[in-house]
């Protein structure tokens, strides 16, 4: 799985860059996530700008990232959902769970995060 | 038309089934559906019956094949997967807590939600999964 | 992995059975083919193929179905169109005069270049042409 | 099928605005050619620039348009061709015979045409 990990504005950036979130790839995503927060990573920004697809098991490992966040008193935020990925978001009402921005750039320089 | 697919009973394959799907929904004549949209739910369906029929189905035989069966007639979509598992009851699934922030459970949901009718039961010797959507 | 693919006799599901081909190139792992390529050459044999299983098959029922078969196992890669028309000798088709204008009579040429073999006969009641490759 | 006409440097640039061009397709290209023809066009460019995959009856259609145009001692020229479309004319030797340029811009400008 395509994923990028880089510091950027004193967050850790996760940036899939996969077309497919799905059973295949969300169990990596999710670890990464997990290993990223084990090593200090305190505040997370999923880049899922390049995610065209998105399945329940994707959903999940973000809302794993997400828990194990807030367990840490980390923040947690998702940038960049194409329209139908935000969709999935929208039919699970998880958009009124996580911090959505709509790119990368909002996310970093967004108020009230961690 | 009808497209049958049988792949070994690995996640690598989502893909390939969920890529024929939107091929599929692409040919479609719908008035009721935003054709990229119906793509996206028919690869969504595909996606999650086919990673439950991997994961529930007999991971003790990791060299099983998942058939997924696809047609349409008179803007009558089908799809059957099939699973050499336990099988469960579908019946007795709830729909999810959607407050509650569990990490499994809305793959049964999605489908629910983007198909007409949704069934489960014996059979070949197996299970299926039959959906049905009426695109008229 | 196998795909089979039942569409009406008509031109417009070309498209399908070649984005679908496309689809299935893009999971093959093959070492002396570059995918893209692999991927556009599926695509050509099975056009030049079902065009064929349509046009020269039974044209007197317009509500016939074409069949499509492709199947992949250990980098062996096999393709079956079958149509319900007259049939033919296809080992009395020449290779064309490629310096000649002919407007026709390239398809069964892209085919033999693209495959390692070609066969057709009687099968099911009407013909098959039964192609295979070696991805290896 | 969608098919553009267009007069521009006193050619009939015909585009082809298709991703396929194959048998379901490819005789409507070919009528549009003879009619072109026949209304007294005979400086034709057959734009197949967004075109990425063509059979062997798309490459029948383009050579029936070739042949009338010499017999109308018009000039029938090709442009834009992507790379794997154009591996096709090579495996048939129909790039000896027809005039291709790279892209449009050139074939308008192209030098001992018509
Ligand atoms: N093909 C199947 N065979 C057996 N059990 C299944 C099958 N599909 C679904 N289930 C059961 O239904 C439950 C809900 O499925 P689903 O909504 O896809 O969520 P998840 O798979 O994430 O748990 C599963 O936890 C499983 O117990
Ligand atoms: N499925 C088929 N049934 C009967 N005849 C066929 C079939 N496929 C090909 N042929 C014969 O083989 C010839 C060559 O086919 P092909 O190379 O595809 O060129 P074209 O179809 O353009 O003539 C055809 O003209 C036809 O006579």
């Amino acid at each position: 799985m395509q994923l990028e990990t880089r510091m950027q504005n004193e967050r850790v950036v996760i940036a899939v860059k996969e077309e497919r979130l799905d059973a295949h790839n969300s169990n990596e995503l999710k670890e990464r996530i997990l290993r990223t927060l084990e090593e200090g990573g305190r505040r997370l920004v999923v880049d899922l700008s390049a995610v065209k697809f998105i399945d329940s098991s994707g959903l999940g490992a973000l809302l794993s990232g997400y828990k194990n966040a807030n367990q840490r008193s980390g923040s947690f935020i998702l940038s960049g959902l194409q329209p139908r990925v935000r969709s999935m978001f929208e039919l699970t009402r998880l958009n009124r769970v996580f911090e959505i921005y709509p790119g990368l750039e909002e996310a970093l320089s967004g108020q009230g995060v961690g | 038309m009808s497209v049958d697919i049988v792949v070994p009973n690995q996640t690598r394959y989502l893909r390939l089934i969920g890529n024929i799907a939107e091929q599929i929904a692409k040919e479609l004549e719908t008035s009721c559906y935003d054709q990229d949209t119906l793509a996206y739910h028919l690869n969504l369906v595909l996606t999650e019956a086919v990673a439950n029929a991997i994961e529930y189905g007999d991971a003790k035989s990791p060299n099983h094949n998942v058939k997924v069966c696809l047609s349409i007639h008179d803007k009558d979509l089908r799809i059957s997967v099939y699973d050499h598992g336990q099988g469960f009851d579908i019946t007795s699934v709830p729909a999810p807590d959607l407050d509650k922030l569990e990490e499994r459970g809305r793959g049964i949901f999605f489908i629910r939600n983007l198909m007409d009718t949704v069934a489960y039961h014996r059979s070949e010797g197996g299970n299926v999964l039959e959906m049905h959507k009426s695109l008229g």
